[in-house]
């Protein structure tokens, strides 16, 4: 679905990305993992069209990403931005509509689908109380759920996630993970999601993508990321790990001194 | 009441307002020959010419307040007013008395004016790589000061009727509407207006912010050019015909959001509606509260709006 | 549509004028009886101010205008964009420039031929040139007095603050030519110079006069004005208590009573001669 | 270059300004008396005024923008200036010729206007339930929109003479400055500008937001009303003298911000110093260009602080 | 050191908190658990004085906490927002300096003292790179960390912190953990923290406050709070307890179903 060559990025002479290399196949799902500041956000914004490609190229579905009109990329990708929407002065509902944008002309009627669209999001992101609140007067947690909500809304078959699931619960981090698995499962919806959750990357149906100082320092699948050597080179950490007791996978605990 | 029906009522309130308006004070006229005239030749045009640039003014100043996240712009903000005005008051000053293609060379000026404004904006925009709006605004509000001060320097060579006729010129009015300067408006505005409605969804999405609006499928920096030069010649054609009128593109979307709230798509409609009505009945009330004398209509839409507005504000927060 | 040329025949009986001093013309060939209507400035001659107004000089109202059914507005050349509506209306209009004395002259006859008042305005247009000549042979081998006329300024403060004056391009400035003086502003480039303080000393001119067009409804005192000027003790004008003070409601109207100013002035600027001769 | 020393060679560029501008153009004039009386009557006032007027003014202006968080705030946003201007245009159209306490007519209504829109603003914003910031700046907007139509309809009201004056007095201008009026200035606009540089520090925690700014120990309330009472005093004081001069209070604080960033620390004393010594210069422009005749001191404001302001932006953008 | 009695806090007639009971002594670590919308940021904005107390009382020292003037409660605490300070136009180091406001009056001069707590503040969380960097450049992470480092730099004895390791990556959260630990432990800091993490409020050293709905749900001993009807009751979700590798305490993990 996605093939990406020797991208490199850069704002004002700074470079944030350099030389990354992956391609997504569809239906897979991508776990962007690294340290504060070595550059996942940047990767999904350039992705989104955000931000521009300074050198190399992207292709999706073997066609350059910059010959995609905004509208027909916001047909095939969906995007969760890092920290944001709690100035918004919109109600939950209102926002949501937006989402479908994309599938619309200026002269078409609002259709059963769309209105489902937005009812399915509301509902598996936990958000259907707030429909009418105003964005700006939610919680942390309630304000992540409605951004992950509109992004689903889009009904895209990739989805780009930053983060998601800073500031949720822990009830509702597994409901979010455990919505994102089954869309991908089920409904073959291809995701790439950053996380500075190695467990949640560490999963065998994910793959992983780890960088460091904007550069790719490993890829694989993602068991393979529990390895004591590669995560002390990713992140300067030393983890120990134990055997999760339901599902006797490896769990990765941050040592303390 | 939802949206909808606030919109309808609105649209009621509006069209009532342009229907009554040219009948009132006509009964102490017993000669039927210039009953007609005045009310066809003199009072329908000038109704409908209010409608139509109260309606322009309204929707470019809320295009500008959304575009720029910023509660003070107006139509004026990026200098296209204060570039007409130099044109118009150029030709006043050159005195020149000519008539092109059925436009007086005053308006000829202001439109001129206009577009060399929205030209230099651009152009200054462009040489600092990206239209980011906090730039943008700044440069406009730049170039309008310049502008206004070249106008001042001008007003200041001119002898005193000039002088006066400059002056006259900048409070706007709607005196010198007719079927003539009417159509010269209507295809301006009206297409301006198509493609700020035509893009309301856009507005929305522009007002969640640069980042939202991309992801959703916006092309943000097209729609926003579009927007830019579709409101500008908006703006400079209507002042160019009856001058800046300030109030109305300030405060008129914000006494809508006020009443219908941020959503584009009914606010859109609601902003043509009030402002087109509410000019008309401005411009009535200035017509005939001390007739035969007349009142600049900018003087009755500020004391009439500005208490209205401030009422609104109040009872939303009290409520 | 390009009106047709007035007709010199048809002699207009309802006529409207758009400002005061065009007002004060028509009234003084004797059509006062035709004027219908006026503007709310034209308070000269008395009959005219019992006329209906159809608004102010800057902001006539069409309405008004059609309402009485005119068959001539006449107006000042700063008002042609009504002159327009006007047309497409059918109402005849005339467009006039009043801002030299030879504009003025102009003026009245125009006036007269379309109306057939042509031996009034002979009559008017001799007493004018009477009253030139009469000034003229006195003062025509006299030096000039370096003269600066104030036109306009805030008077209700201690300080002196700008003052609006003559310039090169105005009546005051040709009757105060004719009058035996000079103007100390020489500049042509603006036409309503202002000046402060420091500019009145640098030009330091020998006389002063501070002409006021009205002073109804103001009870600003004269004194206060002279107070103004005596600030400025350098100037050869202040020393030599040359500051004059002319007040008149027609002061400002470039109209027919206009030309009362010149004899005044030139009594001013030079109270040595014998003007006991009554002319 | 680091900010103190941009601040310090904006402070030695507006003493030199200030220094040299009383003795330019005066090698002329022959007589020595003459001399004298322009040197130490007229200029030497009106420079020190001039530094008073721009430096308060631009600070002002600083301060809206930072509390605002608006880039198009001026110190005449809030309806200050309007309710200055018409104040003097009341008397001026009551033609009263009284002077209190060594003030004249026209300053003390200016200065009352000024309280009365400062109390009104400051009421409507208190039955609103709190003190926030968009609300108190719309409510700052349609009060100015309001008084400004009251001014025009006065101006409307008046003869010609009166409705000349009105206008020159919203021209604004430095030609009424005398040792009398700068010693009513000087008190007004130093204890506005005390309180601003004793706040400098919390102007900035105000850009962060209130949160960090009560966090950080900020009164915010308090500290907002301190703001909004002595910067509109010190706006409605130089415009009772000097009449509305915009360019000053709208762009000096952004030219500022562009030479030396956003540290009010830094900010506020390049502020005063480079507005001071920019309408020194610019008045003494409009003093000499065309001498003996004057141009209004706002034309020149703008034609020279517009372009350098542009040439700024766009350096920055593509540095 | 504070003492919380019977407040509620109301916005617009809806109520964010009823009836709250609990108090910090000096030096206590507490950790403010709950779910997405249940109060916690409410109530640290609440004791910063952010939002106004509607009815009960907050005692700080034994004083009425409205008795403070606001500088006088900045030296007493300082507070990390839940997400803010992506959009200041400030360089990190301006930023920091700003937080000793409350230490100074316009005339003071910036002390070494004043140097050497920002100093510190950037050296413990690793923030020294960033020093002239603009805020709004920074990546999700870097700026949290510097949003702690500023409360950091204000050196008070009482710290508030809504959800500080969000963003972080696992070496930073630990960093930063240990940090908080470590400055409760030696520097006898009051510590009040907002956290989604069960795991790390169950430390023995800590003591947990419940939130539900706006109420206290249950407050006690960090350990006591793993258990599992507890936890069911508060997040409506199902953990199982492994024993930790290194340190042996209990730890819980959330089961996915
Ligand atoms: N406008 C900018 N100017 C300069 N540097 C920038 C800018 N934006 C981002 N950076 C830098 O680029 C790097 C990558 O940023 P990015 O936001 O992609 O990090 P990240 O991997 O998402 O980090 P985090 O886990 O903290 O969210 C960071 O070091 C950041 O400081
Ligand atoms: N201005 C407001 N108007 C109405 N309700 C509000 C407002 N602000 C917050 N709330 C509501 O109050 C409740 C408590 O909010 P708070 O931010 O304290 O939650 P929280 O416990 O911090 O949640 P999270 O874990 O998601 O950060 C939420 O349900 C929120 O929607
Ligand atoms: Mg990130
Ligand atoms: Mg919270």
């Amino acid at each position: 679905m996605i093939e990406v060559n020797k991208l490199s990025v850069k704002i004002q002479d700074k470079t944030l990305l350099s030389g990354i290399d992956f391609h997504v196949d569809d239906g897979n799902y991508w776990v962007v993992v690294g340290p504060n500041g070595s550059g996942k956000s940047t990767l999904l914004k350039t992705l989104m069209g955000i931000l521009p490609i300074h050198s190399g190229q992207i292709s999706l579905n073997q066609r350059h990403i910059n010959q995609y009109k905004q509208r027909e990329r916001a047909q095939l990708m969906s995007y969760v931005p890092q920290n944001s929407g709690r100035e918004l002065p919109f109600s939950v509902e209102e926002f949501l509509k937006m989402s479908r944008y994309s599938y619309h002309s200026p002269l078409s009627e609002w259709s059963n689908q769309d209105q489902q669209a937005i009812e399915e999001a509301l509902t598996i992101t936990d958000t259907q109380s707030f429909r009418t609140r105003l964005m700006k007067t939610l919680s942390g947690g309630e304000c992540q759920r409605v951004m992950i909500a509109a992004a689903l809304s889009q009904q895209t078959p990739l989805i780009l996630l930053d983060e998601p699931t800073s500031y949720l619960d822990p009830h509702h981090q597994v409901e979010i993970h455990q919505l994102i698995n089954q869309l991908n499962k089920t409904h073959q919806m291809t995701v790439i999601e950053v996380s500075h959750d190695i467990n949640h990357a560490a999963h065998p149906d994910k793959q992983v993508l780890a960088l460091r100082d904007g550069q790719v320092l490993w890829q694989g699948n993602g068991p393979d990321l529990l390895d004591k050597q590669r995560l002390k080179q990713l992140y300067q950490q030393d983890f120990t790990f134990v055997v999760h007791p339901t599902n006797q996978r490896l769990f990765a605990l941050a040592e303390t001194p | 009441m939802t949206s909808s029906h606030k919109l309808i009522l609105i649209t009621l309130l509006s069209f009532i307002i342009a229907f009554s308006a040219p009948w009132i004070g006509l009964s102490d006229i017993a000669n039927e020959i210039v009953k007609q005239q005045i009310l066809l030749d003199i009072r329908l045009p000038r109704v409908m010419f209010a409608f139509v640039a109260g309606a322009g003014l309204s929707l470019c100043g809320m295009v500008f307040q959304a575009m720029f996240h910023n509660p003070l712009a107006t139509p004026f903000t990026l200098g296209v007013a204060s570039g007409a005005s130099f044109g118009a008051a150029c030709m006043v000053f050159a005195g020149l008395n000519v008539t092109l293609l059925g436009f007086d060379i005053i308006t000829i000026g202001a439109f001129i004016g206009a577009l060399v404004a929205i030209t230099f904006v651009f152009f200054i925009s462009q040489l600092q790589r990206g239209f980011s709006s906090e730039t943008l605004l700044l440069t406009g509000v730049a170039t309008s000061f310049f502008f206004s001060s070249l106008i001042l320097f001008i007003q200041y060579l001119s002898d005193m009727t000039d002088s006066f006729m400059i002056m006259r010129w900048l409070m706007g009015g709607l005196s010198s509407a007719s079927y003539h300067s009417l159509l010269q408006l209507i295809p301006i505005v009206t297409i301006s207006t198509a493609i700020i409605l035509w893009l309301s969804r856009e507005l929305n999405l522009l007002m969640a912010g640069d980042d939202i609006a991309l992801s959703r499928g916006v092309s943000v920096k097209q729609v926003r050019y579009l927007l830019f030069f579709s409101t500008s010649l908006c703006v400079g054609g209507i002042v160019a015909l009856c001058g800046p009128i300030g109030f109305i593109g300030m405060m008129v979307p914000h006494i809508c959001r006020l009443l219908i709230g941020t959503d584009h798509r009914w606010l859109t409609p609601a902003t043509i509606m009030f402002g087109g009505g509410f000019l008309i009945l401005c411009d009535g009330i200035a017509r005939l509260l001390i007739a035969p004398a007349e009142i600049p209509v900018g003087i009755i839409t500020t004391l009439l709006g500005g208490p209205f507005f401030l009422w609104l504000l109040i009872k939303r927060r009290q409520g | 549509n390009v009106q047709k040329p007035l007709s010199t025949t048809k002699s207009y009986q309802r006529i409207i004028t758009l400002s005061p001093s065009l007002t004060e013309t028509v009234f003084a060939l004797g059509l006062g009886a035709r004027v219908v209507a006026v503007t709310d400035y034209c308070d000269y001659p008395p009959q005219a101010q019992a006329l209906p107004s159809v608004g102010s000089y800057t902001n006539t109202s069409l309405e008004a205008i059609t309402r009485l059914q005119p068959d001539l507005v006449i107006m000042l050349n700063g008002q042609q964009q009504r002159q327009q509506q006007l047309q497409q209306l059918g109402i005849k209009t005339l467009v006039l420039d009043n801002s030299t004395i030879a504009d003025i002259k102009e003026t009245i006859k125009t006036i007269a031929n379309l109306t057939g008042k042509q031996k009034q305005a002979t009559k008017l247009l001799n007493n004018i040139q009477d009253q030139i000549d009469y000034v003229r042979s006195k003062v025509h081998d006299i030096a000039p007095v370096r003269t600066l006329v104030g036109i306009a300024h805030y008077v209700n403060s201690d300080q002196l603050d700008t003052v609006y004056i003559a310039g090169q391009h105005d009546f005051y400035n040709e009757l105060l030519e004719l009058a035996g003086g000079v103007n100390v502003y020489t500049d042509t480039t603006v036409k309503v110079p202002s000046v402060s303080a420091e500019g009145i000393i640098r030009m330091n001119p020998d006389a002063i006069i501070d002409v006021f067009p009205e002073q109804k409804d103001h009870q600003s005192d004269m004194k206060q004005v002279i107070k103004q000027w005596q600030t400025l003790r350098s100037v050869n004008a202040v020393k030599q208590q040359r500051i004059y003070i002319i007040e008149h409601d027609y002061a400002s109207i470039p109209g027919p009573r206009i030309f009362k100013l010149l004899p005044e002035m030139a009594q001013l600027l030079h109270p040595n001669l014998d003007w006991q001769k009554n002319d």
